[in-house]
């Protein structure tokens, strides 16, 4: 391989075809308020845990449906399972079971 | 010696029924942990054996637990276990002095009618078979409830009833059809042989007079002994396997033996003691609005079938009504939080970040109050708390003024309890490098906890104790008003820590106090546990709709509770302002 | 008997006919097509309800033939003539209508797809528009693409050429939205394997129930919103479409492939609305609507006494607001031949164009 | 794909094209990476066509490349154009013909922007005549070279020996057009066929025989970008752009790749070679790449001139195998001979490609 002082940058475009959706499905299948989101961010404004980090459900919810896993993995890390963003909810996601279910995914097809 | 062919069914039957048990109590009594098994032998000797034989006689046969939740179901209940218990006791002690003998073969009492027909000859005889024909009626009247029971529940004030499985099914048609088919086959004897009661002869009399008895009398001896085989053999894998398992759980219990962080020997003897009588199916306020069955009644059931759904796991508030109202005492909520931890999560958080974000205090001080997530949501709280707290003169450290670290109760209720306990830790480094000597928390579901896993060795209060402590101490005065309340007991503030008391004292300083229907350990849940990962909004908001329904029954001027997550759920659905015990105390200082 | 000429024959013009020809009224109304019913003929179903779209037109055609509205189909008008009070209509025909008020129910077209070039309508196989779909869902053909295949995937865009000063309308059509999430359940319903993708900027779902059925696409038919405008599409090697857009939620553009893309097409001004204003010297609106003499007062009346619009020639509405406006407008005719002094109240001017660059 | 579709839209999309008299504005990177583009173009016009076309050699960079690299400010730009027309207007000609994309799409701008804001063309001629005493006329008609071979295109087929055929099965060639993107982006009515499906290369294929390929990624642009490019440590941009082109058009098999653009056929060229050295990824038949060609140098192909002599050996990508393939012959030895039979040099061994 020649050395040119540059490489190719990687896509910031979200091929959606090419990501992987079954952790979303398998969400989706156990907890279907999951697309009761509207990502209005009321969820992320309150999180305990996004006080001190950058934990946003909301993020997490659209991250998931466009198979961004990776990104999904590392800031679901950081959730209590408090609930407060359940509470603020408008639209009655069930987000501490998406969370559940989305870690629960994540050791199901060991992403 | 006495002897039928139609004998063998129910030797048979008991003996499969003794090797049974005996084999599988052995099973478990192995099960379980040295120090448990060290607490049963030692307990014949002790009082426990002695109190246990007392709670068997009111809770095995009298079910004193089910006539105070329902008088109907208490009186078949009893009448099954204490009339048929007595049928046994009355008709062996007959048999001996029928036979003037000590030693009988076992079926002689069962079948004594068959067998000895001259009435005459022994001491009381007439006076035997008054009583035994006296307990038979009621046992027959008995399964006459039980099959009206089946068919109209709701004639026992129960909305809902448990759903049979196969094994259920059987052992239930032979138990309905063992009292009946007796009453046939002493009937036909005494009809042939005019050695009956008043029940058996009378009838035997008025069959005799239309039937050929002489043909009859064997096939029904037959089908009376083939019914008891049936029954005998299908107990075990029944609901009737309750009836010899709890002799064994109470006296285990009685010996100190509890299930606590892992399932044990012990819970199996919980777990088949399940008469599923149904009582916590209409004490679960998710019967109200979800077909799903969860209850402790099913989720033991489950577990006894290797059949347990997560769904069912998962899908409970961990009120603990079901374990207020089981007349047996099973701790359902206690099993179901240890059987959430099969489903933990083997990693996926990590909460290094919480520790270095919450500094101590500048300077050190005796009280901290911990405001946890809910009250920042509810933040009136936590104003409250402060204001009485500054007016009160109080020196105070906020630990969670700038962001709350949760306290891992939410986690730990998920089943994830290692990484609750990392949670835990960061959070007991903050509490123990903040220097205070009591912890004041608002929210109940941290205060749990903090007192059940955290050890932290300093005074923990809910703040309705605190506050109450300050009211006596004399820091705060409360002014009485004219104005009325309704209480909300938090689940985990009454059920799990047994707080009913302080804020109702409190509540008492500022105005009336209204009784509602269901209060103290008996109260309903908000419908907004943060145990329940399964239901959805919606029916969430049923519940908490029923319970509100109740608790503005008395038309009060303001409904209080303890609790922010009580106070969240409950204010979308109020039509009267919804305080909590702090706010109260805040307005009327 | 006082003479009305309403012109235009849609829902509008169908229950302000009714209802002036009940006021006493003779009442000629002109409709350019053969049939009347507008717009509304060709749709299918109706949201929220699900109802079919020819229930209503039956509806108001009852309302029509109850009355003895004289019909003049397949008539246009081609000449118009203001003495004092009354006015004089000559229609294609060549029937001279003389009437003492006209009420303009010109209703609206839709969009011309094809100019949103980079969305590849008439180009691209599989692009078709909503109106296209509603035609699909009323023969009760399957939804197929170009090569008979059944989509598994379908994007839906909204704001095709509304709020697009590109495209010469800065306005929200208003019925799009909500028509886009109707139609991505009724493809659900019909196809009930396909991924349903919606291509918003903004959804509004400002009628009541509206919300409603928003969220039952979202619960019970899984269709995904994906808030961000269709850049471009382009034609994939079998037939489907590659498209880009930006996940603006996520920050990222974003590729997806779809086999089937519907435009929800906007509402123009009509062809009839500009000749009309041509034939009676009417001023139109910033946006080519027929300008009201008031925003929120006058919306029924023009600047020309005698002269009243009813419906979506003022601007793109709903069906209930059509025919409400159109009951209105009745009203306001009644009142004016009526001489009763309710018709000579006076707004304050204002500038309709203040919201607009210097005009 | 609906051909009619595109015809309704190409109708709203037509320009005027001066028919003779041109004043030629050379473009800084073609006659430095393709010369033999602009002379083939003089070539065709003075000898086929027949046109006046005047070549001027005093006009300089239209400052393109520095205006889009944000180190030229617009007033200089304005003025340096200005100077342009001052010299057609001297040499006598109204018809400006820019070799260059981005000279078009300067020329273009500036004269909207004097429309648009007349002060700034007074402006403009003031600081014109100050620094040089030169004064202009604004030209009568802009168009880009690509705009004239588009008009001719007819009549450059109906003199061509070849044409864009695969001579052994007779099917039309497989061609993907590449547009610049200052062609018509900024001003779509200034382009032949609007922006988003823009004609002129895609016309001139179908007069000479071939079939234009439309493929998903045909609006990207080639990454060239100026800025992107001119800092080393930013052409990953560049290679990226023209990579996510390759990969969109791989499954269409494409057997050339026509620009009308200075830097596209450059970067689509050279691309091509710099991703198989890094990624061992190589595109075209038999993995030898897309040759990549300039209008001018198709329209020559057509008419039979010498491909070396139209400068085919300074590409990458060698265009021998499409050559074979349009049965045009060639002499492979004068390859790399030049006009005089001196040695051009050939291009350093490479590790990746195939066949090269």
């Amino acid at each position: 391989m020649k050395n040119f002082g540059y490489t190719r940058h990687t896509d910031r475009q979200i091929d959606f075809d090419a990501t992987d959706k079954r952790l979303y499905q398998f969400v989706f299948d156990l907890e279907p308020s999951i697309n009761l989101c509207i990502f209005c961010g009321t969820c992320a404004a309150t999180c305990s845990a996004g006080h001190f980090t950058t934990l946003s459900f909301r993020r997490i919810s659209l991250l998931l449906r466009r198979g961004m896993n990776d990104i999904v993995k590392k800031e679901i890390e950081n959730c209590m399972l408090c609930g407060k963003c359940q509470l603020v909810c408008p639209k009655g996601v069930n987000t501490r079971n998406v969370i559940l279910q989305i870690v629960k995914g994540i050791e199901k097809y060991e992403l | 010696m006495n002897y039928n062919h139609f004998v063998i069914p129910f030797a048979a039957g008991a003996l499969i029924l003794f090797a049974i048990l005996v084999a599988r109590y052995a099973y478990w009594i192995v099960q379980m942990p040295r120090s448990d098994r060290r607490k049963a032998w030692t307990g014949f000797f002790r009082p426990a054996f002695f109190r246990s034989l007392w709670e068997v006689f009111r809770e095995s046969l009298i079910h004193k637990k089910v006539f105070r939740v329902n008088a109907m179901l208490g009186w078949m209940h009893m009448s099954f276990a204490f009339g048929w218990f007595l049928l046994i006791i009355f008709g062996t002690i007959e048999t001996k002095f029928h036979k003037h003998k000590v030693f009988n073969m076992p079926y002689d009492p069962i079948f004594l009618r068959y067998f000895e027909h001259d009435e005459k000859q022994f001491f009381f005889s007439q006076g035997f078979s008054f009583v035994m024909d006296f307990l038979l009626l009621i046992l027959l009247a008995a399964t006459f409830l039980a099959i009206f029971k089946r068919i109209r529940s709701r004639f026992f004030g129960m909305k809902r009833t448990t759903r049979l499985i196969l094994g259920d099914r059987i052992a239930l048609y032979s138990l309905w059809s063992v009292f009946p088919l007796r009453f046939l086959a002493e009937s036909f004897t005494s009809g042939l042989h005019h050695n009956g009661g008043f029940l058996t002869g009378t009838a035997g009399i008025a069959f005799s007079s239309f039937l050929p008895l002489q043909q009859l009398e064997l096939p029904a001896w037959w089908a009376y002994s083939s019914a008891l085989f049936v029954f005998f053999v299908f107990l075990p894998f029944s609901r009737y396997n309750h009836i010899p398992t709890e002799l064994f759980l109470i006296f285990l219990r009685n010996c100190g033996i509890k299930t606590s962080g892992r399932f044990s020997g012990f819970t199996e003897f919980e777990i088949y003691s399940c008469s599923r009588c149904g009582i916590c199916i209409d004490k679960c306020q998710l019967a109200e609005v979800r077909p799903q069955q969860t209850q402790a009644v099913y989720f033991l059931q489950q577990i006894r079938r290797n059949i347990l759904q997560p769904q069912t796991t998962f899908n409970c508030l961990q009120c603990g009504r079901c374990t207020e109202f089981c007349p047996v005492g099973i701790k359902a909520d206690t099993l179901r939080s240890i059987k959430r931890t099969d489903y933990s999560l083997e990693y996926g958080f990590s909460y290094k970040y919480a520790e270095e974000k919450i500094p101590p205090p500048a300077l050190p001080v005796d009280v901290g109050y911990f405001a946890g997530c809910m009250t920042h949501l509810t933040p009136s709280i936590k104003i409250a708390m402060e204001n009485i707290m500054k007016k009160a003169g109080v020196r105070y450290h906020f630990i969670d003024r700038d962001g709350t670290v949760c306290c891992g109760r939410p986690l730990s209720l998920s089943g994830n309890e290692r990484q609750a306990r990392l949670l835990m830790r960061e959070n007991k480094y903050i509490i123990r490098n903040s220097g205070i000597k009591t912890l004041v928390t608002s929210c109940p579901i941290c205060l749990r906890v903090f007192r059940e896993s955290y050890d932290l060795g300093i005074e923990v209060l809910h703040h309705s104790q605190y506050l109450l402590r300050l009211a006596e101490e004399g820091k705060i005065s409360l002014k009485p008003t004219d104005a009325v309340f309704a209480y909300h007991d938090p689940c985990d503030l009454g059920r799990g820590l047994k707080i009913y008391e302080e804020p109702r004292m409190l509540i008492a300083r500022c105005g009336e106090l209204l009784h509602t229907q269901q209060e103290k350990n008996e109260a309903l849940c908000c419908g907004n546990s943060l145990a329940d990962f399964v239901t959805p909004e919606p029916r969430k908001q049923e519940m908490r709709d029923h319970t509100l329904q109740e608790l503005l029954l008395n038309n009060p001027d303001a409904l209080i509770t303890a609790c922010p997550l009580c106070k969240k759920s409950l204010t979308y659905g109020s039509n009267v302002p919804v305080k909590d015990i702090a706010e109260l105390v805040a307005e009327n200082q | 008997m006082k003479n009305i000429v309403v012109i235009g024959g849609g829902i509008a013009g169908m229950e302000a006919s009714a209802f002036l020809a009940a006021k006493g009224y003779s009442v000629d109304l002109i409709e350019k097509n053969d049939t009347l019913g507008g717009r509304l003929a060709n749709w299918d179903r109706l949201f929220p309800t699900m109802r079919r779209g020819s229930e209503v037109t039956e509806f108001l055609a009852e309302g029509v033939m109850q009355e003895a509205v004289k019909v003049h189909l397949s008539a246009d008008i081609v000449r118009v003539e203001r003495h004092h009070d009354t006015f004089l209509l000559v229609t294609t025909q060549g029937n001279e209508l003389h009437c003492d008020a006209i009420l303009l129910a010109t209703g609206y077209d839709l969009f011309d797809a094809r100019r949103k070039e980079e969305y590849g309508y008439g180009i691209y196989d599989n692009v078709i528009t909503s109106a296209d779909l509603e035609q699909i869902f009323s023969s009760g053909r399957d939804i197929l693409t170009q090569k008979g295949k059944k989509p598994s995937r379908v994007g839906f865009v909204h704001c095709v050429g509304s709020r697009d000063e590109k495209a010469g309308h800065t306005y929200c059509s208003k019925v799009c939205c909500v028509t886009g999430v109707k139609q991505a359940i009724e493809v659900k319903q019909q196809i009930p394997d396909a991924e349903i993708f919606n291509f918003y900027m903004d959804l509004r779902m400002y009628g009541m129930h509206f919300e409603a059925l928003y969220k039952k696409a979202q619960e019970d038919f899984n269709v995904q919103f994906v808030r961000g405008r269709l850049s471009e599409a382009a034609e994939n090697l079998d037939g489907s479409l590659a498209l880009k857009v930006e996940d603006t939620l996520a920050g990222r553009p974003m590729k997806i492939n779809v086999d089937l893309l519907v435009l929800l097409v906007g509402c123009t001004p009509s062809e009839g609305t500009r000749k009309m204003a041509s034939l009676l010297g009417l001023k139109l609106g910033f946006n080519g609507f027929f300008k009201t003499t008031d925003q929120h007062t006058m919306t029924n009346y023009s600047d020309i006494p005698g002269v009243f619009f009813a419906g979506t020639c003022i601007g793109p509405n709903t069906i209930t607001n059509a025919i409400t406006d159109a009951r209105a407008a009745a009203t306001a005719i009644d009142i004016y031949l009526s001489g009763n002094q309710l018709a000579n109240r006076k707004m304050k001017p204002h500038e309709e164009f203040w919201l607009y660059p210097s005009h | 794909m609906l051909k009619e579709g595109k015809k309704y839209i190409w109708k709203d999309y037509q320009k005027e094209i001066a028919d003779n008299h041109y004043y030629y504005a050379r473009s800084c990177i073609r006659q430095n990476f393709f010369p033999g583009s602009e002379a083939t173009f003089l070539r065709i016009l003075k000898n086929e066509l027949n046109k006046d076309i005047f070549d001027d050699p005093e006009h300089t960079t239209c400052t393109g490349i520095g205006y889009h690299s944000d180190i030229i400010p617009l007033e200089t730009t304005m003025t340096v154009v200005a100077r342009h027309f001052a010299l057609m207007t001297a040499a006598g000609y109204k018809n400006l013909v820019p070799s260059c994309i981005t000279s078009f799409g300067i020329y273009s701008e500036i004269l909207e922007t004097w429309h648009e804001f007349p002060e700034t063309l007074e402006k403009t001629r003031e600081h014109l005549f100050k620094a040089t005493g030169r004064e202009f006329n604004l030209p009568e008609n802009v168009v880009h070279t690509s705009d004239i071979i588009f008009k001719f295109r007819d009549e450059i087929a109906a003199r061509g020996r070849f044409r864009l055929i695969d001579q052994s099965t007779g099917q039309p060639l497989r061609i993907v057009e590449h547009i610049g993107c200052h062609y018509a982006r900024m001003f779509p009515h200034k382009g032949i066929g609007g922006a988003e499906y823009p004609y002129v290369l895609a016309g001139m294929v179908e007069s000479w025989g071939g079939e234009v390929i439309d493929y998903p990624e045909r609006r990207h642009c080639c990454g060239f970008g100026f800025r992107q490019y001119l800092v080393q440590a930013n052409r990953g941009y560049s290679l990226s752009c023209s990579r996510k082109k390759f990969e969109s058009m791989e499954p269409y098999k494409p057997d050339m790749i026509i620009t009308n653009c200075p830097g596209c056929p450059y970067f689509l060229d050279r691309w091509q070679y710099v991703i198989a050295e890094q990624e061992g990824k190589t595109y075209g038949e038999n993995g030898q790449g897309i040759p990549v060609f300039t209008y001018e140098e198709v329209a020559g192909l057509v008419l039979g001139y010498d491909p070396w002599d139209l400068g085919l050996q300074v590409h990458q990508i060698n265009v021998e195998p499409l050559l074979d393939k349009m049965g045009i012959p060639y002499n492979p030895d004068e390859k790399y001979a030049g006009p005089d039979g001196q040695d051009l040099g050939q291009p350093a061994e490479l590790t990746c490609m195939h066949n090269l």
